[in-house]
């Protein structure tokens, strides 16, 4: 006999460290695959067994081994069987498993039978995880019950449906034709599965859409008007709100039915006055009616939709910004992003409670406010915004330092008031980026340097990274920069002056350009990632050769050499490679070397793309 | 929030809204036990992390009393809620001064200790007396907590600190009777002076004279064993003047290093090698190096994270000494059960121990490591075989060959690593074994790498030995096709390729292809490191010279003589300063992670 | 040292923290769950970490996390090897350090902290001083009367002595002194049967129920104590045993023994370990010889066959033999055949313990099991399985492998000059890592 | 628009429930699970129920001991998906008959159940507060009865 369920549970409960409960669950787990082999197992002792197996999947233990046990019982033709057997099938499984071939059978069977449960359980099932072949080898029964009179089948049989178009496309052309009656159901559950097909079928199949478009959107409207006019319905509402999940979908379906309309459909101006009427009617005090603004603004901004409504949407969002709540904060701010381009105006006037919500002590309120800072920054606001952007930088989160410096930038290169201002500003963001500044950003700044003709900023640019590099040598960007620089513009440097941190006068000297070459030289030892530190080195070099052909004295020639000597023995193989190469050049005629190192060209600068915050960051927050 | 809402949070079992108001009444009851249980609850509620600051007053009111244990809570509760009612503390002093004259110690230190702990401004200014008076009590125990009080002062205000003297008392502790109240004066000076306020002091710091190196050396013996690394500590960070001196310090040190506890062990490895460089004889310090290496080993009979700490220190003694633990392989062979962060670093150890003595066991022994399951390890342990292969000569053979049975297992992950082991034995045995390498790459392609230096390696195989290298056109092709988007590491083994190859086996294709690249590189591409080598190129080929264009590129690379990682030398004369510091693991000096230690050094460097 | 100490969960969930410092922001903790999450995706796990300026030093016992906060460049072996000497202290204390124990004796480890470490600075983690006046048993009994509280704690005079170790005024009536000698085998034997590595941790455990302050002499065998002389001088393998490390009690004095190699010292009351030592690379056979051969069956079913030989003198017994031979992880109905020894899977370590009570040098034993795999094959589990190695378990009495001998024990107290009688016992067995590669 | 995975979390870090409705291979969810634990129980009270993780986005609420967390993807409606959640636990709690944390655990079966009437495919499939309770019901008493052969001759 097998132990109950319960049992189990309380013995792990009872365990006092994670090494017994670890203990008796493995146990439990040995005991539980060698019962699996028993021939005389009854149907009361498969199920305590499948239960226990689910216990152990919720705990995170591994399961593989019951997968086929559990396509044993839902073929039992007990209830309780098929319910609990259908249960763990879908959890158990998914559809990249080979097993799941086993359960076809099962499922046709069971998706004909004459009780509507066990057609539900295995609608369920189905609809959880159908692989593309279940999908292929079911669908006619799926089309068999969608059309059926019983409600309760047809509202989870659409959604099934839904799935089994999104995992196989082909099936659009067999379900397409049956919207057009389906979306008649009045009752929200079948709704719900209907609008998801409708949603699905036009995002994979793009010949759908006239269909869709001309056939479904005056249906789908109506069901919208009435959603929005009928009295409370105590089923439905949530806190007052008519049906939240309904609405949603409802308008997410439209979105995507008016997407491409064009301004002189008929149904615009009845989806325009719909909307303008939620925006108005649905109580804002409310989860539930920020949940169906929040997509009503969504959608206002995705479709054709008339200027008088955007402005609309733009203040729901505005009071969605000054709410005390963080969650529509939040989302203000998320659908902020996306209403720049429509209401370019109306976004800026938030400019001050956005910039301030980089000061928030939630990670998420601040990401958000972040990608939206570089969303709204412009040529008008640039000093302003990149101002807070250089202070947030400072303490920021080191995960958000190469978005920032990235956006920044590029912010930069576009709106900058003037080349002074762009270059000191692009410094100052080096001198707190550290390690995060990626080689594209780099190539990308170097690119404005070279492209610069003013030759008094070329040797303003050069001090400021000099002096910046001297103070702090583990700055990559910045010194990676500055070395370039140094072996590029090194002449313009030569007896300049500046004020040290003590007001002390400076004077820069061929030997303190090399101090400072060999400073970066030495501070590479201490970088973490070789790459980083491979790709300063090669830069070094090459300064180091650039400036031999600059310099008077042959003494800080001669040390120019020997950082090149010093390298010729790197593990690294282009290090090495370059210094050998560097160091045959070096020994050529003046003339010679001089036409090998000319200045370099300016290169065309890349378009860069903006960068998303959204995608591609690491778990922390 | 609505009505279920609240029903459910109730339901879910959240703290009742009336625990606080339990616990108060509890804290003023009339009777003894009752108030003593609440205190109980509330450091337990204060523990589970319960804000429970509110209740300040009425835990406050139950601090004088002769309940020793009572007491101490009271205590551990002021110390911790003192920043959230800052007024409130000062109704504690009358307590705190009255228990520093108590006729038991214990109370009398513990008033003192916790004294220290409020972090509270205005509690300096009552803590002139009974800190006068414990740090001249006539108890050790209470002497050596106000010793340490000292240092807790100073860190809330150093000038009150200095005013009242207590730097000197502190100094004059230094030379006291009690063996561990002479500890904890150090320690406290020690951590006085290591908050970089050195010109602060006015010249009142620990400073190493004959007499206190007299009294270090005999208190040594005598003091707990974190007394012991106190005193070591001191004595690693004076300078001995003289060969006798040093002598004399190892000497007495020597006996510490079989001490049980494993910090003191390696406190006295630090003093030994910090005084060592000042000895003369060489027959002496060949004998003392030789008493330092079971000492060493013995630091790995501990847990695997302390294990982890003794490893990075074993490195940086063995880059100091690299004879040091040569006969010792076999204690640094992988377990089975080592975490991961640990087998990594028996690779450092293992590889930097290799000679040509036991270079055929660690090979089979890497070789094992390299079928394993873990992808990091597994590469590591590829790479070691290279660099034993590098290292030692006579095992290249030996090495080579089992590489060469890894790499055709054709797991990528060995493959990418083992591409990069094949460029450096290339480097280092230019000749040998061509024959074996070659076949390799050719049956290679580049779209069977993904990493950038494996990628580079096999990009410069190609070009190096593109004479022995079999449809190089065809190759050549598959290497320039993703040129532009491709990572600016490997955009520059291409470039050196491409130009190699037209110099020793030029054809119509490569010339081709070395214009596109160069083309590409200098009017797209926006590296600017690409850039200057493509520029450089271009411009040494215009000029014609083909001599000239061989002997930049065609110059035979110096022969790779190790590719296990070096420390620089700077670097590693700092770090053996640092052995046991969190420097000592992270293998950098302190102001590359500690933010005020970085500011005070650009202070002193502008 | 350390800025504060806390102990969490495996999850990383603060239990019992105590700041010695103030200058460490809260957050620090809060992240500490990410931030060993992050460590070990990217840096394997390493227990030292740094960020945003805050060094996290860390030790993983039983489940729970003891971990140190820093701002600055401290002594990090020191604080672990602290932190390693407090889990011994609480060890001590509450005989399991767990979760529970934790929050069922928080008022005691929060005395034991500030006892033990003070603004950051290690004072004494001696659990035998410690419990002369942080003791347990108050906090066991909520309802001590009045009377019981006035009679005070003093501060041990031991604390602050010279001789930190041991009260004054110690009393038996009958005094005896026990030596164990203890020696663990740490071998690891590739699959062709070669030792990889060995080594023998020896230890003296002193059981001392001795009256006032004794002072102690041990004499070893002349033979064990020259190798250890010579050991830092003879840089050529010899023959013969090596002693390659020893370490002592505080109370043993260090600089006697340097320079005269006599053990003399004022034992500690009760049980401690009066030195350790270690042997690397002792001229040892294999203890066992075994022969391991194991086949898939299309990976339906398994069949692992081990034989094994006891490779020393018949007239020694081993007691306590256990062989522990890995299985996949998802195996199940296991059957097993052999004439010797109890046989039975344990799935909470995936492996067969092959058990014997005592058996003779000389014999050889071997067992056959069939073990079946599920029909939804884990590949992963399967390869894993195959890299484990076989784990050994045992020991054997009143044996020494290195030759150690115990030639005597000279008590002499001066001023109770009492009759004491030492007892001598040798033991051999086998330490964390008995391994045979297969 | 869907939910990728619901979890149910103690305050412990304890998993209570799970329910992937992605194919995601399993050392692949318990590391998701592992992070997604650590992030959420960091979280302070008054900060915002919306964490960008990865590609998607968590949305998580406590009630009281319990946290239930829903992995959902980057354009779905966060406001949307609490009221799901909330809907999930006010069908639990009338199911259950004020429900608790000791529940969820012995009999989670009910739990997974009325997940499954109210979402298939991370999709809600159900938005009548009284239909999921009457399946459920109903279900129950065919459970009660033998062979469904019987049932129905």
């Amino acid at each position: 006999m097998v132990s109950s369920l319960k049992s189990f549970i309380k013995s792990v409960r009872a365990a006092k460290t994670i090494a017994d409960e670890r203990s008796i669950i493995r146990k439990e787990s040995a005991k539980i695959r060698t019962s699996f082999r028993d021939v005389n197992l009854d149907h009361n002792s498969r199920r305590v067994l499948i239960s226990k197996l689910l216990y152990l999947y919720i705990l995170g233990e591994p399961t593989h081994f019951g997968q086929v046990e559990c396509i044993k019982l839902l073929a039992s033709n007990q209830f309780k069987d098929k319910k609990l057997g259908y249960m763990a099938a879908s959890l158990l499984l998914d559809e990249n498993q080979e097993v799941l071939t086993l359960l076809t059978n099962s499922l046709n069977i069971d998706l004909n039978h004459p009780n509507q449960f066990v057609v539900g359980l295995a609608l369920t099932t189905l609809g959880n995880i159908a692989s593309p072949a279940l999908a292929r080898d079911l669908y006619q029964d799926i089309e068999k019950i969608i059309q059926s009179e019983n409600p309760f089948l047809r509202r989870k049989s659409a959604m099934v449906a839904s799935r089994c178009v999104e995992k196989s496309p082909d099936l659009s052309e067999i379900f397409l034709p049956k919207l057009n009656s389906l979306i008649n159901n009045k009752n929200h559950g079948s709704l719900l599965g209907v609008l998801k097909l409708i949603q699905t079928i036009y995002e994979v199949d793009e010949s759908s859409h006239d269909y869709l478009v001309k056939n479904l959107t005056a249906k789908v409207l109506q069901h919208l008007k009435n959603l929005l006019t009928v009295g409370y319905s105590p089923e439905y509402d949530v806190n007052g709100i008519p049906d939240p999940f309904l609405f949603c979908s409802l308008l997410l379906t439209l979105r995507l039915l008016f997407e491409d309309i064009e301004d002189t459909n008929s149904n615009l101006e009845l989806f325009n006055d719909l909307l303008t009427q939620i925006a108005s009617k649905i109580d804002s005090s409310k989860n539930s009616g920020h949940a169906i603004l929040y997509e009503a603004v969504k959608t206002i901004f995705h479709i054709n939709s008339e200027p008088s409504l955007r402005v609309l949407g733009v203040n729901i969002l505005g009071r969605f910004l000054s709410a005390k709540d963080n969650n529509t904060k939040y989302v203000a701010l998320n659908t902020l992003l996306t209403v720049i381009s429509y209401e370019p105006q109306a976004v800026q006037r938030h400019r001050s409670t956005i910039v301030s919500c980089l000061q928030d002590a939630d990670i998420s309120i601040r990401r958000r406010a972040l990608e939206l800072s570089f969303g709204i920054l412009n040529e008008q606001n640039i000093r302003v915004i990149a101002k807070e952007i250089l202070i947030f930088l400072e303490n920021s989160d080191n995960e958000l330092k190469s978005y920032i410096t990235g956006q920044l930038t590029l912010s930069c290169d576009k709106y900058s008031p003037n080349p002074k201002w762009h270059f000191e500003t692009l410094i100052k963001m080096l001198k707190s980026a550290g390690n995060y500044v990626t080689s594209d950003i780099i190539s990308n700044i170097l690119a404005s340097i070279m492209q610069n003709q003013d030759y008094e900023l070329s040797k303003h640019i050069v001090l400021k990274l000099y002096q910046l590099s001297l103070l702090d040598t583990k700055q990559y960007g910045l010194n990676l920069i500055c070395s370039w620089c140094l072996g590029e513009y090194g002449e313009l440097l030569i007896n300049s002056t500046f004020e040290d941190e003590n007001k002390q006068p400076k004077q820069i000297t061929e030997s303190s350009i090399v101090n400072l070459l060999t400073s970066f030289l030495n501070s590479t030892s201490t970088y973490k990632d070789a790459s980083k530190s491979d790709n300063l080195i090669l830069y070094i070099l090459t300064a180091s050769l650039k400036l031999s052909i600059k310099f008077k004295d042959a003494s800080e020639i001669e040390k120019l050499r020997q950082i090149l000597i010093s390298k010729s023995n790197d593990i690294n193989l282009e290090i090495q490679i370059r210094s050998m190469e560097y160091l045959e050049i070096f020994a050529q005629p003046i003339t010679l070397k001089k036409g090998l190192l000319e200045k370099m060209p300016a290169p065309p600068i890349k378009k860069h793309e903006a960068i998303t915050l959204q995608r591609g960051n690491s778990l922390s927050a | 929030m609505t009505s279920l809402e609240k029903r459910l949070k109730k339901i879910f079992g959240a703290p009742r809204k009336g625990e606080t108001f339990e616990l108060r009444s509890g804290l003023v009851s009339q009777y003894a036990d009752e108030r003593k249980d609440s205190i109980k609850r509330v450091i337990a509620a204060m523990t589970v992390g319960k804000d429970v600051s509110s209740l300040f007053p009425d835990v406050l009111k139950n601090i004088s009393t002769h309940d020793l244990e009572q007491k101490k809570l009271v205590y551990l509760y002021l110390m911790n809620y003192a920043k959230t009612n800052p007024e409130l503390c000062i109704l504690a002093v009358n307590t705190f001064v009255q228990d520093t004259e108590d006729p038991n110690p214990l109370v009398r230190a513990l008033a003192i200790r916790t004294m220290g702990c409020i972090r509270v401004d205005k509690i300096v200014d009552y803590m002139e007396i009974p800190l006068n008076r414990t740090l001249t009590d006539d108890n050790p125990y209470v002497r050596k907590t106000a010793a340490i009080c000292v240092a807790k002062l100073f860190d809330l205000n150093k000038e009150i600190c200095l005013e009242n003297g207590f730097l000197d008392i502190l100094l004059k502790l230094v030379d006291d009777s009690n063996p561990m109240v002479v500890a904890n004066a150090i320690s406290a000076l020690l951590e006085i002076q290591s908050s970089n306020t050195n010109d602060f002091l006015g010249g009142k710091f620990l400073k190493i004279d004959d007499k206190i190196l007299k009294k270090l050396l005999m208190t040594l013996n005598e003091c707990t064993e974190w007394g012991r690394i106190t005193i070591l500590t001191a004595l690693s960070e004076f300078t001995s003047t003289s060969s006798e001196d040093a002598s004399h310090i190892i000497d007495r040190v020597t006996p510490q290093l079989q001490h049980e506890n494993p910090a003191v062990v390696l406190a006295s490895i630090k003093t030994i090698l910090k005084h060592f460089e000042n000895l003369q004889s060489k027959a002496q310090t060949e004998a003392i190096l030789k008493k330092l290496s079971a000492p060493l080993i013995s630091l790995l009979s501990t847990p695997p994270e302390i294990q982890y700490v003794a490893l990075r220190n074993i490195r940086i003694i063995l880059e100091k000494y690299p004879n040091l633990l040569s006969r010792e392989l076999r204690v640094f062979f992988v377990k089975y059960n080592d975490p991961a962060y640990l087998k990594l670093e028996k690779i450092e150890i293992l590889v930097r121990l290799s000679n040509d003595a036991n270079a055929a066991l660690l090979l089979s022994e890497l070789k094992e490591y390299s079928m394993e399951i873990d992808t990091d390890f597994v590469k590591r342990s590829v790479r070691a075989i290279g660099q034993v292969a590098i290292k030692l000569q006579k095992s290249s053979k030996l090495a080579v060959d089992i590489l060469y049975d890894l790499l055709t297992t054709r797991t990528s992950y060995v493959i990418n690593e083992g591409i990069i082991v094949l460029q450096n034995i290339l480097r280092r045995y230019p000749e040998a074994f061509v024959t074996t390498i070659i076949p390799i790459i050719a049956d290679l392609s580049i779209d069977d790498l993904d990493e950038p230096e494996s990628i580079s390696s096999y990009v410069w195989i190609v070009g190096q030995y593109c004479k022995s290298i079999p449809h190089l056109d065809l190759k050549l092709q598959q290497i320039i096709s993703n040129y532009y988007d491709i990572d600016p590491a490997i955009q520059l083994a291409i470039l050196s390729c491409i130009v190699k190859i037209n110099l020793v086996k030029p054809s119509k294709d490569s010339q081709q292809y070395l214009q596109t690249i160069l083309n590409l590189s200098t009017q797209q591409v926006e590296d600017a490191d690409v850039r200057d080598k493509s520029y450089i190129y271009w411009r040494m080929l215009s000029a014609n010279d083909s001599e000239l264009s061989k002997s930049i590129i065609l110059k035979k690379l110096p022969i790779l003589n190790s590719t296990i990682e070096k420390i620089p030398t700077t670097l590693l004369n700092e770090l053996i300063d640092e052995l046991s510091t969190l420097s000592s693991v992270y293998h950098e000096p302190s102001e590359m992670f500690i933010e005020a230690d970085a500011k005070a050094k650009s202070k002193n460097y502008i | 040292m350390a800025s504060s100490i806390h102990f969490l969960d495996i999850k990383g969930k603060p239990l019992l923290s105590r700041d010695y410092k103030g200058d460490i922001p809260s957050s620090a903790l809060e992240k500490f769950p990410l931030l060993i999450i992050e460590q070990e995706q990217s840096n394997n796990g390493v227990p030292i970490l740094n960020d945003q300026g805050i060094n996290y030093i860390y030790i993983l016992h039983n489940n729970i996390y003891i971990l140190a906060l820093t701002k600055k460049n401290e002594n990090v072996f020191s604080i672990m090897i602290y932190l390693s000497n407090l889990i011994k202290v609480l060890t001590n204390y509450f005989k399991n350090l767990e979760e529970e124990s934790i929050r069922d004796n928080f008022v005691v480890i929060y005395e034991l902290l500030d006892e033990t470490m003070d603004f950051g600075i290690a004072q004494i983690t001696d659990p035998k001083i410690l419990k002369e006046y942080i003791t347990q048993e108050s906090h066991k009994l909520e309802l001590l009367t009045s009377s019981n509280n006035n009679e005070m704690k003093q501060p041990p005079n031991a604390l602050t002595n010279a001789i930190s170790w041991r009260s004054e005024g110690i009393f038996y009536k009958k005094n005896e002194a026990f030596l164990d000698v203890v020696e663990s085998i740490n071998m690891t034997v590739n699959h062709n049967g070669q030792i990889l590595m060995s080594e023998i941790l020896g230890k003296i455990k002193i059981k001392s129920q001795l009256s006032g302050m004794p002072d102690l002499r041990l004499g070893l065998n002349e033979k064990f104590l020259n190798s250890a002389k010579e050991s830092g001088n003879n840089a050529s393998g010899r023959s013969g045993i090596e002693l390659e490390d020893i370490k002592f009690h505080q109370c043993v004095r260090l600089s006697k023994f340097e320079n005269e190699k006599i053990i003399t010292f004022i034992p500690p009351d009760g049980e401690f370990d009066l030195m350790s030592y270690r042997i690397l690379s002792p001229p040892l056979k294999p203890l066992f010889v075994i022969n391991y051969k194991f086949q898939n069956h299309s990976n339906t079913r398994l069949e692992i066959f081990l034989k094994v030989r006891l490779n020393f003198k018949q007239k020694l017994t081993c007691q306590n033999l256990e062989i522990f031979i890995p299985v996949p992880d998802d195996i199940d109905s296991p059957k097993f055949q052999t004439v010797k020894g109890n046989l039975k899977y344990l799935p909470e370590s995936s492996c067969i313990r092959w058990k014997f009570k005592s058996c003779n040098g000389g014999k050889e034993y071997a067992m056959l099991c069939e073990l079946l795999l599920p029909s939804t094959l884990d590949a992963k589990n399967l390869e894993i399985f195959k890299k484990k190695p076989i784990k050994f378990s045992f020991n054997i009495p009143y044996f020494t492998t290195s030759g150690l001998q115990v030639k005597y024990l000279r008590i002499n107290e001066p001023k109770l000059n009492y009759q004491s009688y030492p007892w001598v016992r040798y033991i051999t067995q086998s330490g964390d890592h008995f391994e045979y590669r297969v | 628009m869907a939910i990728r995975y619901i979890i149910l979390l103690s305050r412990q870090g304890k998993v209570r429930l799970t329910k992937w409705y992605t194919a995601i291979p399993q050392k692949d969810r318990l590391k998701i699970i592992r992070e997604l634990t650590a992030i959420v129980l960091s979280r302070r009270a008054k900060m915002c129920n919306v964490l960008e993780y990865k590609d998607s986005k968590l949305i998580y609420r406590r009630y009281a001991s319990l946290f239930f967390v829903a992995g959902i993807d980057n354009n779905d409606n966060e406001l949307l998906s609490l009221e799901i959640i909330h809907r999930y636990v006010e069908q639990m709690d009338k199911s259950y008959g004020n429900v608790c944390e000791l529940d969820i655990i012995y009999d989670f079966e009910r739990a997974l159940s009325i997940l499954d009437q109210l979402i298939v495919n991370g999709e809600i499939i159900e938005s009548s507060k009284t239909s999921v309770l009457k399946t459920m019901a109903q279900q129950q008493q065919l459970e009660t009865t033998d062979e469904l052969d019987d049932y129905f001759a």
